[in-house]
């Protein structure tokens, strides 16, 4: 009845990226040999990028849930309620493999499906952030990909007109083979009006919309999945280009035929594109979907219907279209001058029935698709515990002001200017915090109200301890989203990880997700949304475990925000937490002594509460006027920061007595703020006793130089031109 | 004063100048579809507006330049109306030929937003009468191909007829051609037609009007454009 | 019927592009480049078979759009 | 020596820009055009007067830098 060709063997079957026993599972549960169409049907479904089959058992354990989430993990994109009727709707996602292979269309194409994600969901986007992460500066590839990566992620947002307005940039010889490109979004809707998957309604037009169908990505979907090795040149003809223009015209007509009242049911075709998103549709609504394939608009012409179901062309969304709406629903789309053909009904069959020029390809069980693929409960093993480092044990021979000047040039601290302004970060005049702060600040509307935005993680303390390393990178994103003055609300993450095949990195997945699921606990930060990125290895060689985290707060009045610049001189310079000289895995350590050993900094997750909730306590009541949270590099260098902000230096006083200065100055406890105050019998101290928050006076801001007890003066124009330098000098000596 | 701002698809920055005209000048434009063939009768002045027009492709602003709408914008300008193309609304007004010369790629390849300092070349034109003579302004740029282009008779009729009005300058007030953020030919971010009726610049006046986004120096231009057209 | 049509910069224009490359190439150690200007190309395909048609047409194309000529010169060529 | 190459896009790849400037071809009543793809075209300058040995460096040039193969093809011709 179904035709069968090529015959499956099984070799096809491997190429599918499906195992012998998964290929097992598959005959048993439609009971015969599976079509070509079917196989590759269920290589899309069930490969790990679709399935999270390594993956979703352990995702089980994030909290998800909170008085202000309208939308959990499950759709395109989290929802949360921000007040004043209206809700973010954000999701952040990897494309790592297209973008080492194709960098400019690689993360552009990247952008450009978190986008739609977004707008999916019927919310117009109104800022994008990025997470990126590169290999050593002299591997010879890494320049060409920085170039490309930061040219596509511009080429995408900025002719789409989202503003580009925050992310994070780090360089590590253990992404010389994968880099990573994690691009998150961030739309604004009102919160009665959210679109879903969810197909209701028997007999109802699926139609297709946007671009034409190509022979792109075919398999894009399971390369995403794949290890690179020597056969990655082969697997290049799977790159999509992307057609930003195109997407900002689906977004206009999206959003004009959502407000006309014409959609039941509407899923981007993103990874496995017309396959995903047909069978989640029927699936989540109980329904069975029949597609006619004829009717599919196609740029090439022969295109079979194994490539059409695996297609991975861009900017194309399905919808079910509600009764009587589809002529109204057309006249839109013709309108915007984009494709709107009507590709199949809904049924009440459950089944995924695909028919191409008069023959059924394909007749599956839709609800089993998703639900039947496989689930592993992969072995691991715990990563073995470091000591932690005496500082006493170092010999140092780098002075105080000479390890800072190298740390703020280094390639991780240096200014990501280069990089930021070729992303316009202006448009849609909300960007209330620019780049370079803690949080980006986007004022909602007119406001008075605004969302912070920040992606952070420190892949080297996730490496050393997966469950401290999860934790801490959402106690910073937490605590970058405070900074600012805001509330933090809920959080997107991307788990960007080797081969989960491999114990030891099944064991870094394991104890990344478990310590972020214990700090979104307890910080009432909840996981919304997300991605798995795994099998980022090249020769058996993986990435750093990278689980980045994206956070959204909330900050009622934005004319409270708080930036990190000094503000005046003669202002109290305060540090709230405690500082012990926490140097294991520190930016210290590895750039100045090249070593990345040691127990990373301990997150005590009640103190970062309550350190945090104070700070923003004080924003609110305007007590405060610079905040800045320290992080990796420890308190000089978030003290060089506020003053290469501003322009103003500071007189410090230093560590206590008996502690070795490089750990006081560059050590990274966690739960830390440094706040300045302009009057120095200020309140602050007093009030922070009582609330048994340490505090210790850091010393006041004046002058144009970081005096230091004891050692030479910092000169903060010397030390802003360095931390400029490196980018542009490093991105200028190659090509272009 | 009754504005009106051409929408062309892939145009994205509509909602700014609007949400400022709105703002500034007390009254909303009319959003104005690319494909129709006439304006809203009584229109004052028309913005073309920054975005990507047709997605830049081919050469920026050219497929727009051949919009439905645009010899209605042109009979606009011959009878001396206000027009103001920012940015791609600059490059479609070269392509166009509202403007003389052209917007190529910038001189570093690069796309680039940042806070450009311009001077105020003149204060006798209907777009830039509120600002201070000689004034040194702060706008954004947000471009990829905002380096002005035109041969050498031609820069020379604009010096000489004063048709350059903004112009990029050093924090010293300078002009400096050679470091110039874009490479464009004698520093300039914007010119207007020989009667002063057609502005077009690269910068982004309507981005810079409110205090809470760093700096207000564009709302002189749209105080002007409204004290030039209060009797409408 | 298929065509293609050139455009490139007219000589006098400033081609960053193409120094850029050029300079891209010095140090990627590709020797004896001395110099590289950059255009466009379209392939076109016609629907008409006749080549004075076809060619009148791209013409007008050219003058229309494909070529801004303050700075750039085209030429049609055809291939098959 | 003067030579041209030719970087056009592999035949699958999407083309937005040549689809775009179908479009407008349409709307300006240009008529009798089937499709069109854009390409790039890079006129080239050598040093050396040896065709094989211009050749091969095009060919490098092409590999290293002016064609991305994972989506584009080149084309190398002699042109004086
Ligand atoms: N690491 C994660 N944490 C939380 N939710 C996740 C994670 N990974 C995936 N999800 C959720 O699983 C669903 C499927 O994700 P994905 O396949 O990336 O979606 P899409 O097909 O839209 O790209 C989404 O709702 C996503 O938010
Ligand atoms: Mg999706």
């Amino acid at each position: 009845m179904i035709p069968n060709e090529p015959k499956i063997t099984p070799e096809l079957v491997a190429e599918h990226g499906l195992k012998p026993d998964e290929y097992e599972r598959i005959l048993k549960l439609i009971g015969r040999e599976p079509s070509f169409t079917e196989l590759g049907i269920f290589s899309a479904m069930w490969n790990e990028h679709c399935s999270y089959k390594s993956s979703r058992l352990h995702l089980r354990g994030l909290p998800t849930k909170a008085p202000w989430v309208i939308q959990g993990p499950g759709e395109n994109a989290g929802v949360i309620d921000i007040g004043d009727g209206l809700a973010a709707v954000f999701k952040m996602e990897s494309h790592n493999h297209p973008s080492y292979i194709e960098p400019y269309q690689g993360a552009g194409t990247g952008v450009g499906g978190i986008l739609r994600d977004v707008f999916t969901m019927g919310a117009r986007p109104i800022a994008a952030l990025n997470a990126l992460r590169f290999g050593d500066p002299t591997h010879p590839r890494t320049r060409h990909l920085v170039g490309g990566v930061v040219a596509g992620i511009g080429g995408y947002g900025n002719s789409f007109g989202v503003p580009t307005v925050g992310g994070l940039v780090g360089f590590h010889t253990r992404y010389d083979g994968n880099c990573l490109v994690n691009a998150m979004a961030v739309g604004l809707a009102e919160a009665d009006k959210i679109f879903y998957a969810k197909a209701t309604g028997v007999g109802l037009p699926v139609v297709y919309l946007g671009s034409k169908t190509g022979r792109d990505g075919i398999h894009g979907a399971t390369m995403a999945s794949a290890e690179f090795g020597e056969g990655a040149e082969e697997k290049r003809p799977t790159v999509q280009v992307g057609d930003p223009f195109a997407e900002k015209l689906l977004l206009e007509a999206c959003l004009e035929i959502m407000a006309a009242g014409c959609v039941v049911a509407i899923q981007d075709m993103g990874a496995a594109g017309l396959t995903c998103s047909a069978v989640e549709m029927g699936a989540k609504g109980d329904l069975g979907i029949e597609l006619n394939l004829d009717n599919v608009p196609c740029r090439e012409a022969g295109m079979s219907a194994y490539e059409m179901m695996l297609s991975e062309s861009q900017e194309r969304m399905l919808m079910v279209i509600a009764p009587g709406k589809e002529e109204q629903a057309e006249a839109i789309f013709r309108k915007w001058g984009l494709d709107f053909a009507i590709v199949g009904h809904t049924t009440d069959t459950l089944r995924f029935v695909v028919k191409h020029k008069g023959e059924v390809v394909a007749d599956l069980p839709i609800k089993e698709l998703g639900d039947e693929a496989p689930l592993y409960d992969r072995p691991w093993t715990e990563t073995p515990r470091q000591q932690r480092i005496d500082p006493a044990s170092l010999s140092i021979s780098a002075t105080v002001p000479g390890a800072l000047e190298r740390l703020i040039g280094s390639p991780d601290f240096a200014s990501k200017r280069w990089i930021w302004e070729q992303y316009d970060h202006l448009i849609l005049n909300n960007t209330v915090q620019r780049p370079g702060g803690d949080a980006a600040v986007v004022r909602v509307e007119d406001g008075p109200r605004a969302l912070a935005l920040t992606t952070d993680v420190t892949p080297r303390y996730c490496e050393a301890d997966p469950f401290e390393g999860g934790k801490q990178a959402v106690a910073e994103c937490w605590r970058n989203i405070t900074a600012v003055g805001a509330r933090p609300l809920a959080l997107t993450d991307n788990l960007n990880f080797g081969n989960p095949e491999k114990p030891e990195i099944m064991g870094q997945l394991v104890g990344c997700i478990r310590g972020i699921a214990e700090a979104a606990r307890a910080l009432d930060f909840p996981v919304v949304s997300g991605n798995v990125s795994l099998y980022n290895e090249t020769f058996g060689r993986a990435i750093l475990p990278t689980p980045t985290i994206g956070g959204v707060g909330v900050l009622t009045d934005v004319e409270k925000m708080a930036t990190l610049a000094f503000k005046d001189s003669g202002e109290t310079i305060l540090v709230i937490g405690a500082t012990t000289g926490w140097l294991g895995q520190s930016a210290f350590l590895y750039e100045i002594l090249n070593r990345e050993d040691g127990a990373p900094p301990p997150v005590d997750l009640a103190l970062e509460r309550k350190h945090g909730d104070f700070v923003r306590a004080l924003i609110d009541e305007g007590l405060v006027t610079a905040v800045h949270d320290v992080s990796d590099g420890g308190l000089l260098v978030a003290l060089a920061e506020m003053a290469m902000a501003s322009g103003i230096g500071a007189t410090l006083i230093g560590p206590p007595a008996g502690m070795n200065p490089h750990a006081f100055w560059f050590g990274e406890d966690q739960a830390r703020y440094v706040v300045t105050t302009a009057s120095a019998k200020s309140a602050i101290l007093k009030r922070a006793e009582a609330a048994g928050i340490p505090i210790a006076k850091l010393g006041s801001t004046g002058g144009d130089r970081l005096n230091l007890p004891g050692e030479r003066p910092i000169i903060v124009d010397a030390l802003r031109e360095r931390h400029e330098a490196w980018l542009p000098i490093y991105m200028g000596a190659g090509r272009m | 004063m009754k504005s009106a701002v051409i929408l062309f698809p892939g145009s994205n920055r509509e909602g700014d100048v609007a949400r400022a005209i709105a703002g500034i000048c007390g009254t909303k434009p009319n959003i104005v579809w690319h494909a129709d063939s006439e304006l809203p009768p009584g229109t004052d002045l028309v913005v073309l507006p920054g975005g990507f027009s047709y997605g830049d492709y081919l050469r920026c602003g050219a497929i727009a330049a051949r919009a439905g709408i645009m010899p209605a914008v042109h009979a606009h300008a011959a009878k001396g109306g206000l027009v103001l193309g920012i940015c791609n609304g600059f490059q479609i007004l070269c392509e166009s030929g509202l403007l003389p010369g052209v917007l190529v790629r910038n001189a570093r390849l690069r796309f680039i937003c940042r806070e450009a300092l311009l001077r105020v070349e003149r204060i006798d034109t209907p777009f830039t009468r509120r600002y201070a003579k000689n004034a040194i302004v702060r706008f954004p740029v947000a471009h990829g191909e905002g380096n002005y282009t035109a041969d050498a008779e031609t820069l020379r009729r604009l010096e000489g007829d004063g048709r350059v009005i903004f112009r990029y300058v050093t924090a010293s007030g300078q002009r400096d051609d050679e470091q110039v953020l874009n490479g464009a030919a004698n520093s300039i971010a914007g010119i207007a037609s020989e009667k002063l009726n057609v502005l077009g610049l690269m910068p982004h006046p309507e981005n810079h009007v409110d205090p809470l986004l760093g700096s207000t120096d564009g709302r002189p231009l749209f105080e002007s454009l409204a004290s030039v057209l209060e009797r409408a | 019927m298929k065509a293609r049509v050139l455009v490139t910069l007219k000589s006098a224009v400033l081609d960053p592009q193409g120094k850029a490359i050029e300079g891209a190439l010095r140090s990627l150690g590709v020797p004896g480049v001395a110099s590289v200007r950059q255009g466009k190309v379209f392939d076109v395909e016609l629907e008409s078979a006749d080549k004075d048609k076809a060619e009148a047409t791209l013409k007008d194309a050219c003058e229309k759009l494909l070529a801004n000529t303050v700075i750039e010169s085209y030429r049609i060529e055809f291939v098959g």
